[in-house]
This record gives structure tokens, sequence and C-alpha cells, in this order.
């Protein structure tokens, strides 16, 4: 199939790629930024072009057979296409929005080689039909995330990289035995050789564990909103693009495609994502520090990707993509606004910060879009997707369930309102405040957009999702 | 065999010998500026000759060649021999070697000739511990070893190298206690103390005339080596050992040598004498789960460069015996692997702390920082070399970690296996820890004009590094090819 | 009559190793040291094995005992280790006790379960002299005594050689 | 691919060639968007855009009426959450009436906010929400109308940020409460989806009161009630009308939302679910109306400033139509629907003229200005028609729809029919207050305002208060005409038109009327001035408490639910910080600490090294004995 | 019964307890090296024993032989750490050996 060779560029070109950056940045750092950006493009473009033989002549793979029941194998079917192009999207805008952001700090050169090489992490994780491979990005990517979240190399950055990795890690490590759990039951690692199974509950337990501290859910969640001391493009590409994505993408990739979720846990992780999703919210309101306060929105947001997920309703599931979809578009957004802010005022504070819309128009719109999206309201995209996973907890027959998420959507108005209102609207605290470079106000503007055209051209995506939903046979 | 072959296999016997007496038959001027080059000839040609051995033993169907060194040996002689996993030890203990003389020109000053001469006879143990068919030539050249590393350790008179060398010879002496007496026991029953015999001895040992003397004589045995192996709660030693030791010396020490005469032997115990003593595997477990768990817990709160690795190498130990105490074929291959990878990553680890030692002169971590930017080639060697020790894909710790947990899963060992790779998260976290203080962390004062270390140093930790990121890259052919041996 | 002469020689080895932990001076230790190494000489001597037993006497009895004595003489002049001398003999109180009691336990445990190890019939011994043994088939061995020796001479260069200071 | 593609070029164009329902959403908003796009100086153009926009509009919606039926669908996405539209007679003429007061309104702002900074954003604001409600009414599928409800929401928050934008709380207020109501009435969809098996509306049709039914009414009523503005949710209305430019309040408050919610209510109580007069559910939703009625007339009385007076007014209303409608009797549904249409017109004008004494006054503080009825006599006679309107002065509309909700409290309940007399009364009331204190009375403006500059205002603004007024006085005097609009609604055969026939009520009414003019009176002697005449009731022994607690915003809904939120947030926060705790310091002290229990292990004596040693073997010495 | 056999047995184990005894009890460097050939002596007599047991003296011999001169090497070794440590320190006390620890 003509697909093969763009299915491994798509994985291999940011993977490999990275580990020339350092090589460019020592001949020019323009062409070191470019070629990042194009690395990460390049996986764009790639995935968006298989987008069309994934949708209609079936998957893509790519698959070496190896001993003990590992395999390197990729498989390009929708969802993981539509997968890896949110992602790829994102962290292409999130690239040029570094170029203005980072260009005053030291180890740039690590800097784009890690957001590159997380991309390709990403990327690898996406198409991989191995659980080995699986956790191989995994793992990459937490690594990435360390070195990305101790950019700044101060003591408490660094212990909080350090958290963030142990808690990965640690959540991975777990899921990892549960994989090994998996492989004594079934002798393979290959996905595609155990379509349909139930796995045995203690397994599922081990595998929660380590989705739900990818994914920063309750309660492995409290290095997400740590992690904020990251540069903005990084937090934004944690929490849009790559890592928190990750989690809620392998629960999907195991538990719709592969495996037979059984009765209890479709109640269970409902649950377990509902507590998280109100204690989050609540604790965005009584922070003050804005991208702790979007972190804590991203973990509540979670909740809801997973509710979506783990329903076993067919609405919930195309819900919960679609909510990928929507988040990585606004949250993406969101930080990026942060680091303008962040950068303009040379605080995190709220408290600290009043009347900017004035003097970061651009930047008070988009992040208004942004919020609007997250909070879920129309015509923005996030809408769609928050009542699809809504109406799923009904269709489930959890009308409790769906209460207590409404809830958490109420809060979600709250607490985002309280950071808009505080950060731009009031009195004016600094003057002497400017818009952040054309690059990074160009880049949340196209994320401000995106949210709004998510929503109105919304038949696009759910298309798409639909197609995914469909097409796991199980409905 | 060949020819060619046989001279090879010669080499690994003789080619330090013969370094030996050029070193002490030269000119001490001359002596003392070649020396080194000396014993990186020797780890390189160490190396080629595996390498080669390899080669000829696969092109000729063979899994092993036996060869005698000086004179042919009569019936039921202790011979030497080669396999596979001894190449692929004594391809390690060359490549550790070369790394430690690399190290040693900025590091030992006028100790060079000296460290020359026991370094060629460290090696010559090392090389005959791998080489061996008989547990007493075994034991042999284990005192070699150990002597050769006792006053290699105390080289450097003014340090604590003689505290850490008389400690480590006092454990040492216990364990050949322990060791000896147990062959007494062993050789009371077989009537020879060759590899294969005592098998054959041990096969139905349950229905032995005085079955009591066979256990006592692979307990002691056990014992003997776990000590020697630095086995938790045998380990006392073995920081103090490693801290002590002048850089170079702790990087073949760490690197290779403990490995050599502990693990090594109670590898080819399991896989070549106590096959079918499931008791022996399961007290090794037991010791394996106990070493990982707080080998590692232990490592973290350590203040020293050297002492973290000293306990990270207890932790890494476990997991080798782990799969070796399997006692299946995955297990063993996995322990095996597992043995090449820490020996390369462990040895990067030192030559990393003895990079930093000789950049800032200090191991003490809380009085480092900051190091990446300025030793960026330690710092990502040391990082990748951890990311290797943690078990973190794709590099090739994580796949023969994979491979250990897999056979110990197999093997019906559910709870110890799910236990031996979470315990990966301590791994982890003395990694980070050192990291934040060493290198990642914020640059603290004193240590602005700090340089990458040059030279050897620098070439050894990049050729480690390519070695561990090429390894697990690669680690999917070596699958493959295992597979078309028929072993997994 | 072997058998008396060994178990009068064993009774002789434990007693000396006693003293050799007992008594106070290092340099009775070492001596009773070698007192072992005589008796146990005579013992291999018994055993057949003639020469073990030559190499016995010769060097542990001899060479071992001379480095002692000129490590003792060399470390002694300290006045400090009298101190700790002063509470030897209560650190060691115990051991005869303790020997008797396992040496007792032991033994019982021994006769009790009827434990017997036979010696061999004269058929069953192997015809072979120490030096084909030796020489035929301890090749390794051979070449680590020589590594060994070697290993000594440099450790002796290096642990012994600082005159500076002395 | 190609597929999707082509799906959204229909989905652009309106499926089939260019649609009259898609129009209706469509043309405001490219309307909005090209008004936004032209120079921000060129008035005249982006008003004349504007208005062309309520204008083309209104065309639509006339067609529309007259059509009475038509329907369009477009696939969205699959799942049936389609972009689903359909005109009914219902639909039609709320359509009709949205579109009448859009242009209404638009006239009269175009006047209002010449001058004005960010006019432009005001026009683009107007015409979204046009096209928001708009597309409300015409939805056929209840994620749809979601949808578009839920968008009110986007342009009442920008309206509101018009304003002062120094001073957000209003419209962070706004949308708490909206929002609030709107994500309940997201659950009541999905709940009635889930009920009903489909999200069509058409196919859902008289569903049971039971199971998911209880929460999907429930949630979709308070959706409704929420945008009605009704209690709870009532309370950004009063600040919003400090905070926000006033046309808006004429439209947003007092017409479209007031139009959008009763036409929900309508069609979840008489299409969606059964509603059985009598029933928990009705009792439920009269007695919300009841409340709103007694309490939102209370606080209106005692307003000194008039666009707070109105707004509470205008909550009140809702309560009767909310109380009509609730009876779940068909002169109960019509007497609501009847009042809404009388309600929107007259509040609609007592907002305008309240917008044209601002205009002039630059206040509407009661306590700065007073007998402005010399100076603007066409305002002021607006005014009195509507005012006369709204306390149910007969022949003015107010007092026949008003009839026509007695009639079904009564039947339904004496205390639902007390409690509508007493909002009556107190109705009357604070309109005679207000009336007696602005615009009669001697003359008083705010400082700095000349009398000579104060006068009438322009045509444009006073076009659609005259109209408005002329129309309470017609839909009066001539109520047949709307009631034949809105009978057939409620089923075939009903003619409520003409006086009402129960007089008891009528004279009952009219009697508290009387009663309320005296009270004024009464007030007014007391203090000596039409601003105080409810003075003796704001200090009534016991209201007195009750008022002080409430001009103290205890009994905001807002601010309650906004501490209960605070409080809960703590909580969460507490729980969040202690699973910190367990992260940052319980694991790293536990670890540590064992961690340095095993590095006593080796305390650096040899001695203690073979110890353990020791130990070591004896355990495995102990261990093999249990192996073997 | 077979005297010679449990008496050769017995004294060997009271012999490698004493040298262990030996080890930890005392604070002597020197006397630690003491204790290790006491010890040895009694591995020495088991090995020479296990080969008279099964008519393998020669052999045996070979270990013993063997074994004797690697106990002489690391007795001067040790004997040679012990004086470095005292022209070091002063003294040979081992609890004076505690630098490295933890």
């Amino acid at each position: 199939m003509e697909g093969q060779g763009l299915l491994l560029a798509c994985i291999f070109t940011p993977l490999a790629g990275a580990f020339l950056l350092p090589i460019f940045g020592r001949i020019h750092v323009g062409l070191r930024n470019i070629m990042s950006l194009l690395f990460v493009l390049t996986a764009f473009l790639c995935s968006a072009m298989l987008l069309s033989p994934a949708l209609s002549q079936g998957p893509v793979s790519v698959y070496w057979q190896l001993p003990l029941g590992l395999s390197i194998g990729f498989l390009a079917d929708a969802l993981a296409v539509f997968m890896a192009a949110t992602s790829s999207l994102v962290a292409s805008i999130i690239v040029f929005y570094s170029f203005g952001y980072i260009e005053r700090y030291k180890n740039q050169n690590e800097y784009y080689l890690m957001v590159t090489l997380f991309l390709g992490a990403m990327m690898g994780l996406v198409f991989s039909t191995n659980l080995i491979c699986i956790y191989m990005f995994w793992e990459i990517s937490a690594i990435c995330c360390w070195r990305l979240i101790g950019f700044y190399r101060e003591e408490p950055v660094v212990r909080r990289a350090n958290k963030a990795f142990m808690v990965t890690v640690g959540g991975a490590l777990l899921m990892l035995v549960g994989f090994i759990g998996i492989y004594g039951e079934t002798g393979t690692f290959d996905l595609l050789q155990m379509q349909g199974q139930t796995v045995a509950n203690w397994v599922m337990v081990l595998i929660l564990f380590g989705i739900l501290s990818k994914s920063a859910t309750l309660p492995l969640h409290t290095w997400l909103p740590d992690a904020g001391v990251a540069p903005s493009p990084v937090t934004s590409l944690l929490h849009a693009a790559v890592l928190v994505k990750i989690g809620v993408y392998v629960f999907a990739r195991l538990f719709l495609v592969n495996f037979q979720l059984e009765a209890i846990w479709e109640t269970v992780v409902p649950w377990i994502a509902a507590v998280s999703a109100l204690v989050s919210a609540g604790a965005a309101l009584v922070e003050n520090d804005i991208k702790r306060i979007i972190a804590y929105s991203t973990i509540s947001q979670l909740a809801f990707i997973l509710l979506g997920l783990s329903t076993g309703t067919m609405i919930g599931a195309a819900g919960g993509l679609l909510y990928i979809l929507m988040h990585s578009l606004a949250k993406g957004g969101l930080f990026l606004c942060a680091g303008i802010v962040e950068h303009s005022v040379h605080t995190k504070d709220i408290r600290q910060m009043g009347g900017l819309a004035k003097r970061l128009p651009v930047t008070a719109v988009s992040f208004l879009f942004c919020a609007f999206s997250v909070m879920g309201i129309p015509p923005f995209g996030g809408f769609f997707a928050k009542f699809m996973v809504i109406d799923s907890a009904l269709v489930g027959g959890t009308p409790l369930l769906a209460g207590t998420y409404i809830f958490g959507a109420a809060l979600t108005v709250v607490y985002l309102l309280r950071v808009f209102v505080k950060v731009f609207l009031g009195d004016a605290t600094h003057t002497d405040v400017k818009e952040g470079t054309w690059e990074m106000v160009g880049s949340v503007a196209i994320l401000g957009v995106l949210s709004l055209l998510g929503g109105i051209f919304i038949n696009l995506p759910t298309q798409l999702t639909s197609f995914i939903v469909e097409n796991l046979g199980r409905w | 065999m060949s020819a060619g072959m046989e001279f090879v296999l010669l080499t690994f016997m003789g080619l330090p010998l013969l370094m030996v007496l050029l070193n002490n038959l030269l000119k001490k001027e001359i002596a003392q500026k070649i020396c080194l080059s000396l014993g990186i000839i020797a780890g390189i040609v160490q190396m080629a000759a595996a390498v080669f051995v390899f080669a000829s033993l696969k092109a000729a169907g063979q899994t092993e060649a036996d060869f005698s060194q000086f004179w042919d040996l009569g019936v039921g002689a202790s011979r030497f021999s080669v396999d596979f996993f001894s190449l692929l030890v004594l391809f390690c203990i060359g490549m550790v070697i070369t790394a430690g003389f690399l190290t040693a020109g900025k590091t030992l000053g006028d100790k060079k000739f000296n460290f020359t001469n026991l370094a060629m006879i460290l090696l010559l143990g090392m090389n005959g511990i791998a080489l061996v068919t008989d547990l007493f030539s075994l034991y042999v050249f284990l005192e070699i070893t150990g002597v050769a590393s006792f006053v290699m350790i105390s080289l450097n008179k003014e340090g604590d190298g003689i505290e850490g060398a008389f400690k480590y010879l006092v454990m040492s002496a216990i364990a050949t206690v322990f060791i000896l007496g147990g062959l007494a026991f062993l050789f009371m029953q077989s009537g020879s103390l060759q590899y294969g015999d005592v098998a054959a001895a041990l096969s139905d040992w349950q229905y032995a005339e005085q079955p009591a003397l066979l256990i006592a004589g692979f307990v002691l045995v056990l014992v003997g080596f776990s000590i020697k192996s630095g086995v938790m709660p045998f380990h006392g030693w073995l920081p103090d050992a490693y801290q002590s030791a002048p850089a170079a010396v702790s990087v073949i020490l760490g690197g290779i040598v403990t490995k050599m005469a502990g693990v090594y032997a109670l590898l080819r115990l399991t896989a070549d004498i106590f096959v079918n003593v499931p008791v022996f595997n399961q007290i090794l477990m037991l010791l394996a789960i106990v070493s990982i768990v707080l080998g590692a817990v232990a490592a973290i709160t350590q203040t020293d460069f050297k002492r973290i690795l000293a306990y990270s190498s207890i932790s890494q130990i476990g997991y080798i015996l782990l799969g070796a105490s399997c006692g299946s074929a995955v297990g063993l291959i996995g322990a095996m692997l597992h043995f090449f990878n820490h020996a390369t990553f462990k040895t990067t680890l030192f030559v990393n702390s003895a990079a930093v030692e000789i950049a800032t002169g200090t191991t003490e971590i809380e009085k480092l920082g900051g190091l990446q930017e300025k030793m960026p080639v330690t710092g990502v060697s040391s990082i990748l070399a951890f990311l290797s020790t943690a078990g973190i894909p794709p590099l090739a710790g994580f796949w023969s970690k994979l491979l250990i947990i897999i056979a110990a899963w197999q093997t019906g060992n559910v709870f110890i296996a799910g236990l031996a790779l979470f315990a990966s998260i301590f791994t982890a976290a003395y990694f980070l820890r050192l990291q934040r203080c060493v290198f990642f962390g914020p640059a603290v004062e004193g240590l602005e004009d700090t340089k990458e270390v040059t030279g050897g140093v620098c070439l050894s930790s990049l050729a480690l590094s390519a070695i561990t990121v090429g390894f697990g890259l690669l680690f999917p052919a070596l699958l493959l090819f295992l597979q078309g041996q028929g072993l997994i | 009559m072997t058998t008396f002469i060994i178990v009068l020689c064993l009774v002789v080895m434990v007693g000396f190793a006693i003293s050799a932990a007992m008594l106070r001076s290092m340099l009775k230790s070492a001596v009773s040291l070698a007192a072992m190494s005589a008796a146990l000489a005579v013992i291999l001597y018994m055993m057949g094995a003639i020469w073990a037993a030559l190499f016995e006497l010769s060097v542990c009895v001899g060479l071992i005992t001379v480095v002692f004595i000129s490590a003792i003489s060399l470390t002694t002049p300290d006045r400090r280790d009298e101190a700790h001398a002063a509470d030897h003999r209560r650190r060691f109180a115990a051991l005869p006790f303790i020997l008797i009691a396992l040496g007792a336990a032991i033994i019982a445990v021994l006769v009790y379960t009827g434990f017997s190890l036979p010696l061999p019939g004269e058929e069953a011994v192997a015809e072979a002299t120490f030096n084909q043994v030796f020489w035929q088939t301890r090749q390794a061995d051979i070449l680590g005594q020589i590594l060994m020796l070697l290993a000594g001479a440099f450790a002796v260069v290096v642990l012994f050689k600082e005159g500076k200071k002395i | 691919m190609g597929a999707m593609f082509g799906n959204m070029a229909a989905f652009m164009t309106g499926g089939s060639g260019v649609n009259l329902l898609w129009l209706m959403v469509v043309l405001p908003v490219a309307l909005a968007v090209l008004a936004v796009a032209i120079p921000r100086h060129a008035f005249a153009a982006r008003s004349a855009c504007f208005l062309a926009a309520t204008l083309a509009d209104l065309l639509l919606a006339i067609a529309l009426f007259i059509a009475k039926e038509g329907s369009m669908l477009l696939r969205w996405t699959d799942f049936e959450i389609n972009l689903a539209f359909r005109v009914d007679p219902f639909s039609g003429a709320v359509l009709l009436a949205l579109g009448i007061f859009a242009v209404l309104v638009a006239i009269y702002s175009v006047a209002f906010l010449r001058r004005k900074e960010k006019y432009g954003q005001f026009y683009c604001y107007y015409l979204l929400t046009l096209a928001m409600a708009n597309g409300a009414v015409l939805a056929d599928n209840l994620v749809v109308l979601l949808f578009f409800w839920e968008g009110l929401m986007v342009t009442l928050f920008g309206m509101l940020l018009i304003g002062d934008r120094q001073k957000p709380a209003t419209a962070v207020k706004a949308l708490v409460l909206n929002g609030i109501a709107d994500l309940l009435l997201m659950l009541g969809v999905a709940a009635t989806a889930a009920h009903a098996g489909t999200f069509m509306m058409e196919g859902i049709s008289q569903l049971p009161i039971e199971g998911l039914g209880v929460l999907g009414f429930v949630c979709m009523m308070a959706g409704a009630v929420g945008k009605a503005g009704a209690m709870p949710f009532h309370s950004w209305i009063p600040d919003a009308a400090d905070a926000a430019p006033l046309p808006f309040m004429a439209i947003l408050p007092a017409a479209f939302e007031k139009i959008l919610g009763i036409y929900l209510l309508v069609r979840i109580t008489f299409q969606f679910y059964q509603m059985v007069p009598g029933s928990v559910m009705s009792i439920v939703v009269m007695a919300i109306g009841a409340i709103t009625i007694v309490l939102a007339n209370s606080m209106a009385l005692i307003q000194k400033d008039i666009k707070r007076l109105l707004s509470y007014s205008t909550i009140s209303q809702v309560g009767y139509m909310i109380l009509g409608i609730g009876t779940a009797l068909p002169v109960g549904i019509i007497g609501g629907l009847f009042h809404l249409i009388n309600h929107v017109m007259y509040k609609c004008c007592l907002f305008l003229t309240a917008g044209s004494v601002e205009k002039q006054t630059g206040s509407t503080d009661m306590r700065y200005i007073s007998g402005l009825g010399k100076l603007m006599p066409v305002t002021t006679v607006c005014f009195l028609t509507a005012a006369l309107s709204i306390s149910g002065v007969p022949p003015f509309s107010g007092f026949f729809s008003k009839e026509l909700v007695f009639d079904a409290a009564l039947e339904s309940g004496m205390i639902f029919y007390i409690a509508a007399v007493l909002g009556a009364f107190l109705t009357a009331a604070s309109f005679l207050k207000l009336g007696h204190a602005a615009y009669f009375g001697p003359l008083r403006l705010p400082e700095g305002v000349k009398t000579e500059d104060v006068k009438e205002v322009p045509g444009a603004m006073l076009l659609p208060m005259g109209i408005l007024a002329l129309g309470c006085l017609i839909f009066g005097v001539f109520n047949a005409l709307p009631l034949s609009v809105i009978q057939p609604i409620a089923g075939e055969g009903y003619d409520f038109s003409g006086w009402p026939d129960n007089w008891t009520l009528v004279a009952i009414s009219c009697a508290v009327l009387l009663l309320a003019v005296g009270n004024h009176l009464f007030g007014y002697r007391r203090t000596g001035e039409g601003l105080k005449a409810a003075d003796h009731i704001r200090y009534a022994p016991a209201l007195r408490t009750v008022y002080d607690c409430a001009e103290k915003r205890y009994f905001d809904p807002y601010d309650i639910i906004m501490q209960l939120i605070k409080g809960f947030a703590w909580i969460c926060y507490g729980i969040d910080r202690a699973i910190n705790w367990v992260y940052d310091v319980f694991a790293v002290d536990f670890v540590s600490g064992l961690s340095s229990r095993l590095r006593l292990m080796n305390n650096g004596s040899v001695g203690r090294y073979m110890a353990w040693s020791f130990l070591g073997v004896g355990f495995i010495v102990l261990l093999c004995l249990f192996l073997v | 019964m077979n005297v010679l056999s449990i008496a050769i047995l017995t004294a060997a184990l009271l012999l490698i307890v004493t040298g262990l005894y030996m080890l930890v009890r005392t604070y002597n460097m020197i006397r630690i090296i003491i204790a290790v050939e006491v010890a040895m002596k009694a591995i020495t007599l088991l090995l020479a024993y296990a080969g008279w047991l099964n008519g393998q003296t020669a052999l045996s011999q070979a270990f013993v032989v063997t074994i004797i001169v690697m106990e002489v090497v690391v007795a001067v070794v040790a004997a040679g750490l012990a004086i470095s440590s005292f022209r070091k320190n002063g003294d040979v006390d081992i609890r004076r050996l505690n630098k490295l620890n933890g």
C-alpha cells in the first residue's frame, strides 16, 4: 500500500529529525527553528494525507513479527490518524509560537530537540499496535516532559519536573505490569492478536494507574498543576497536544478498539473521573496562578473525555474523541495566551493582573474564544463534545453521573470566567504592556479561530469521529 | 577448530600476560608513558577477539570450544572453554578495561605503571573466571581477581582506599571460606569439581546418600557467591569499596569486577550446575528481589555520586540474579543481556563520575550543580545510562529487564515480577535526584569555569552511550537472531 | 591408630584455634596458628596427602608465621592496642562455651542420625599420582598460582614500598 | 474525503439551494460580520447595514408566518444530531414577534447609540442575538435548540461587557446564572432525548413525566425559566440595567429572553411532556411563577432607579406567564402567552422611555430626576400608556391577559390567585410611584444638566415607543387580534377574546387597583414625595428587616450560589492539597526514611557488615530447611 | 558409626565457627587475618578429607597446595593493608575504619 511510506514518515521524521536539531542549531538558529517546524508539520501533513486511505481503503499498516510475542507494528486506522492529526496540528502551532516565546532563553537546542521528539513519541504511540511499543513511546514522552518542565533549571522547577517524571513513570510501570499480565494470559503483546477479549480486573486496575497518571486524573493528578512552571509552549504541549492526551488515547485504543470493558468499569471509571472533575474544578477556583488554574481545568476536562470513552455508548465514544480534538485546540490556545500574558506582565498571579484586554486585544479575544470552547458554550467546538459526552451518561442510564458532570461543567464556567475577568477586565494594573511577537499572537489567534470554526463546521470532525466509532464494530 | 581461532583463543589469557611482561621489561620511563596504551590495546584486542571467536563459532555451527593454554591436557582436566555467554562476558571485560584505561590517563598520575600491572592481572583473573569449567579453578581466578582489586582499591594510599580495600578483603575472605567449604562438601559427593560432574552429582541430589552434605554444599556456595556479588544483605562492603577506589579503578571495579566475581559465577552455577536444584533458585530469587528493592531504596538518600552508583549496582545485580533464578531460557538470556547492559551503563556512569571528579574535584552531589551546560557529553551520557538503568525504552536496559520480568512472570512468580518491575520507580527516584543535584539543576557557585573533560574519558562515555542506544535500537534484530538460534 | 592420631590432632587444632582467639598477645596468637598448621600437616599426612602436608608445614607453619610476625612487629608499638586488649578476654569469654555447646550439639545430631561417611575400598582409590594430576589436569590452577604470585608481588610493591614515612 | 467536503459545501449553503429557514440564521450573522467589517467611522453605513438586517429578518419572518410550515435538514453529525429547522404556526408567530421587536428596538438603538463608542460591537451582538434567537425558535432538534439557546449567552456576555469593561461583575453574573440554567437545559435535553429515544423534536410528543422524564422535564423547565429570567435565575437583570446600554435591556431581558423562555416552556409543558393540571409538576411550575410574582414585585416597589425598577417588574411579569402556563389549563396557557405578548410590548416601551430619559438627562435615578412630564410630553404619554397596561387597567392590553391568568390561577388554587392579585397590587403601586416621581411632581435634574438641554428625544426614538404604546392599547381594545393567533396553540375551539366573562374577578382586580391608588396617596401624604410613597411598606415593622437584608443582597441567589461554590471549592482544594501532600511530603518522607534506615545498616563497621551477612546466612539456612 | 567422619566434620565446623567468631569480635586487623587463616585451616581439612573419602587424594592434594599458595598471598596482601593502615592511622584498630558509611 502506498500509505506505508507516509506512515513511516509521519512517525520517524520527528523522531529522527529531533536529533538533528542541535546540529542545525550550531549552524544557524533560524535554520533549526524552521527545521523543527518542518519536522512537526511533516508529521501533520503525513497524518492528514493518511486520512484519505484510512477512511476509504481501510487501515494502512507496517508490521514486523518478533519472537516472544513482540512485534513492531504501526497501524494507521481512522482513530490513530485522527489523534495524530490533532496532536501534530496543535504541536505545529505551538512550535511556531515557540519561535517568539523561547528566543530569549538558554538551552534552545535542547528545547527544540525535546519538543520535536515529544511529538515523534506521540506519533509513534498513536500508531503502535504493540503494547511494548506503546509503553516505549509512553516513556519517551515522559523523558521529554521531564526535560521540558525543568527547562528553567531552577531548583523548584527541577523538583517539579522530577515529580512529573516520577508520577507518570510510576503509573507507566504499573501499567507495564498490567501489560505483562495480559501477556501472561495471551502470550503476546500484539494488540492485533487480542481483539475483543476482556482483561482481568486486576490488570485493568494496573492499566488504569498508567492511564490516570498520564492523563492526570485524581488521585494521580497533582503533577500536572505543578508542571505549570514550565515555559508556556511546553505546558501547552503537555496539556493540549501530547502528554495528557496519551492517556486517554491509550484508553480509547485499548478499551474501545481492542478489549471489551467489563461492566463494572463502565461505572467505576466515570465515577473516578467525576470526582476528579469536581475536585480539580474546585481547586481551580481557589488557585491564583493562571497556569495552575488552566492546568486544573485540564484535569477537569480530561474527566469528561474519560467519561465519554468509558460509558460504553456510541455517542459517548464519538463525543470523547471529539472532546479530545476540541480540548486540544482550546486548551492549547489558553496556555499560549497565558504565555503571552506572563511574558507581558512578568507574573502568573491573577490577582496582580487586570485590564489587559485593552493592551492585548487579540490575546484577550483568543483567550475568550478558547475559554468558551472549554466551557462548552456554542457556537464553539467544545459544546458538541460536552453535550455528547454528557448525553452518553444518560444513554448509559446514569442520570446522577450526568448531573455530577453538569455541576463540573458549571464550575468550569465559573473558574474560567474568573480568570478571564481578573486578567483581562477590570482596572488596568500594567501600563507598559505589549502584545507578544507576531508568531505568538498569530498562533493564539489561529487556535481561537479554530475553536470557533470547529464549532460552526462541526460536521467535519464529527463525521470523522462517527466513522471511527462506527468502524469499531461494537455497536 | 581452525588454527586461527585456536590462536585467537590463546590471546584471552596470553595477551594480558604478555602486556604485564612488556610493561615490566621495558625501561621504567618508557613504561610510564606507554603502559596505558598497553592496557587499551589489551582491552580492544580482547573485544575484537571475542567478536572473532563468536563469528568463527557461528560459522562452524558450534556453540562452544575447549582449549588449553600451554600444553595439551589429560582426561578430566580443568580446561578453558568458551561459549556464547563467556564470549559476551569477555567482550564486556574488554570494553570495561578499555574504558578504565581511558579514564586512568587523567586520574592516576604516577601510579599508572602499577595500575597497568594490576589491571592486567585483574583482566587475567576475570578472563579466567569466564573461561574455566571447574569450580576449583573458578575459585582460584576469583581469588586472583580479588587480590588484584584489593590492591587496586588501595592504590591511592592517601585516601580511604585502604579502608575500602580492607573491608572488601575481609568480606571476600569470608566468602572464600563459604565457597570453599561448599566446594568441599560437593567434592565429597561428586569426586570432581568439573561443572559437568557436579551437575551430574546434583541431578538427583534428593536421593543421594547424604543429601545434607549437598544441601550444605550448595547453601554455602550460594552464600559465598552472594557475598562476592554484593547482594543484600551481604552488600556492606560494596559501596565502601566502590566509593573509596580511585576513579579509574572504580570504573573497572563497578563496571565488571564484582559482576564477574559474583554474578557471573552465580549465573554459571544456575545455568550449568544447579539446574535441578529448585531450592537454590528460590533462595536466589528471594535475595534478588530484596536486593532490587532495597538497593534502589538505599541509593535514594546517598550523597556521593559513586555511592549512589554502588547501590544502583546492588539493585541491578538483583535483576540479573532474578533472571538467572527463573531457571528458564528466557530468564537466563535476559540475565545475560542485562549483565552486558549493566556493564555498559554502569561503566558509563562510573566514567561520568570520574569526569565529574576530574572537572570539579569532588563527587559529593550536594556540592555540585548545573553541570549539564558545562559538561554536555557527560550530562547526556549519564542521562542515557541512567535511563537504561531505570529500564526506560528504547534503551538497552529496558529490553533485558523486560525479558527477565517476562521470565519471572512465566515461571509463576507474578508478585515478584511485578514488584521487580515497579521497583524501577526507585531507580528513577535516585536517578532524578542525582540529575537534579549534579547536572540538571541550577549552577552552584565555584563551578563557573568547569569544563568538559576531554580525551579518553569523553571518548569512552560517548562510545558506551552509543552502545547503550544502539543495542537498544537493534534489540529486535538480536531477538530475531536468538530465535534463529532456537534459544527463545 | 590413624583414627586416634587424627582425632588427637583435631583436638589439638581446636585447642590452638581457641588459644589463637583468646590469647591477648598477638604474637602468641600467631604461634598458635602455626601450631594449628602443624597439626593439620599431620592430619594431611595421615590422610595420605603427603605433598599437601609438606606444603602446609613449609608454607603455613613457616612463611605465613613469618609474615604475621613481621606484620605484628611493624604494627604493635602502640599503647592503645593494650587498652583494647584489656577487654579482649571479656569479648572472647563466651567462645569456649559456644564451642563446647556447639560441638556437643553437632556430635549429638550426627550420632543420633547415624551419620557416617565410609572410607573407600582400595579398588576405588584413583591411581593417578599427585604429579600426574597436578600437571596434567590442573593447568588452569597452575596458571592461577603464577598469576597469584605475580599479583602478590605487585601488591608488595604497592603496599609495602613507601619508605618515606618510616 | 470528497463526500465530507461535499457535505461541508451543502452545510454552508443550507442544503438544497437557499432556504428561507436557513437564511433566518445566516443572514443576520453575515450582515453582523459585514457591519463590523465596515470601517468604524462610517456610522451611517454600519447603521444601514444593521437596519437592513433586521428588516430583512422581519420580512423573512412574515414570509414564514404566512407559510406556516416548512422544514429543512442538514446532516451535522451522526447520532441524529442534525441541523434540523422546522416552522409551524406557533414558531412562526414567535419568529414574527421577534422580528417586530428586533426592528423596533433597532431603530431606537441607532438613534440612541449615535456618537457612542463601541456601537459597532452592539450592532454585531444584536444581530447575532437575533440569529441565535431565530435559530432557537426554528430548531427541530433538541441539540440544535440547545446550540442556539446557549449561543445567546455569548452575545449576552458581550453586550454586558460593552457597558463597562472595568466592572465586569454583571457580565459574569449573567453568564454564570445563564450558564447554570443552560447547563441544566443541556442535562434536560439529554435526559429528554434519552427518555424519548430521539433528538428530533418532531418525534417527541406527550412523554409521561416519570423516570428520566422527571429529570428531563425539571431540567428543561429550569433552562426555560432561567432564560425567561424567573426566580432564582433573575438576579443579574437588575444589575444589568446599570451596566448595559439601554437598548440591550429592551431587546434582551425584556423581549427576546421572555419570548424564548416562554416559547420553550410551552413546548416543554405541552408538546414534549404531558403536564396534567393539578399534577405535582404543574404545582411546581405555578409555585415558581407565584413566588416570582410576589418577590420580584416587592423588590420593584422599593427601587429608586427607573431601570432597576423596570427590571424587577420584568421579572415579576414573567411570574404571571409561568403561573398561567403552569396551570396547564387552556385559559392559563392562552393567558400566559397573551401576557407574554403584552408584556414584551409594554416593557419594551417602558425601557425605551427610560432610555429616552437617560439619553436626555444622563441618569435614571429618581432621586435626581423628577417632573420630566412637561419637558418630554410624548415620552410621558408613552410611559403612561405602557404603565397603565402593565398595571392591568382596563381597557389596556395588560388587563385582559392578567384577567385570563387570574382566572386560571383561581381555578388551580386560591393561594396562587392571592399571589397573583397581590402582585397586581404591588405592580400598580410601584408604577404609580415611578410615574409620580419621574414624570410628575416638581422638576429636578441631576447636577450639571441644564433645563434647556432636556427636550423631547428625536423621532427615530419616539417612533418605536409610539408604536409600542399604541400596540398596548390596540391589543387591549381589539384583543381578538392577538388571541386569534395564540388560541390555536392551546387547541381547537377556545375563544377568550372580548371582555372577561367572570365579572367578579374584574371587580376584584379593579378594587385592587383602587387600593393601590389609595395606598399611593397614603404614602404620598405621609412623606410628601412621590418617590417615597412606598416607604411605609418598605419600613413596615416586619418587612423592614427583610428588605434590609434584600438590599444587602443576602437573598441574591447568585451570591448564595457563589458562596456555596466557594465553600465547595475550598473543600476540593483541601482534598487536592491533601493528595498533593501524599506525593510531595508523605511519599518523599516515607521513602527517604526507609532509605535512611538502610543507610544506618551500613554504619562503616566491617563487624556490622559481617553481622548482617551472618544473619543472612542464618535466614537462608532456615529458609532452606523450610523449603527442602 | 564412623568416629572419624564425625570428628572431622565437627572439628571443621568448630574451627570455622571459631574463625568467624574471631572475625566478628576482634578489633585488630592482624587478628582478623589470623581468624581468616583459622577458618581456612578448616577448609583445608575438609578438602583433604573429601579427597581421602572418594579416593581422589591426588586431586585434593592439588587443591590444597593451590589453596595454600592463595592463602599466603591473601595473607601478605592483608598484612600489607594492615601495615599501610597503621602507617596512616597509627594503629590497626578496625573501629577507625568507619569513614565510609551510609
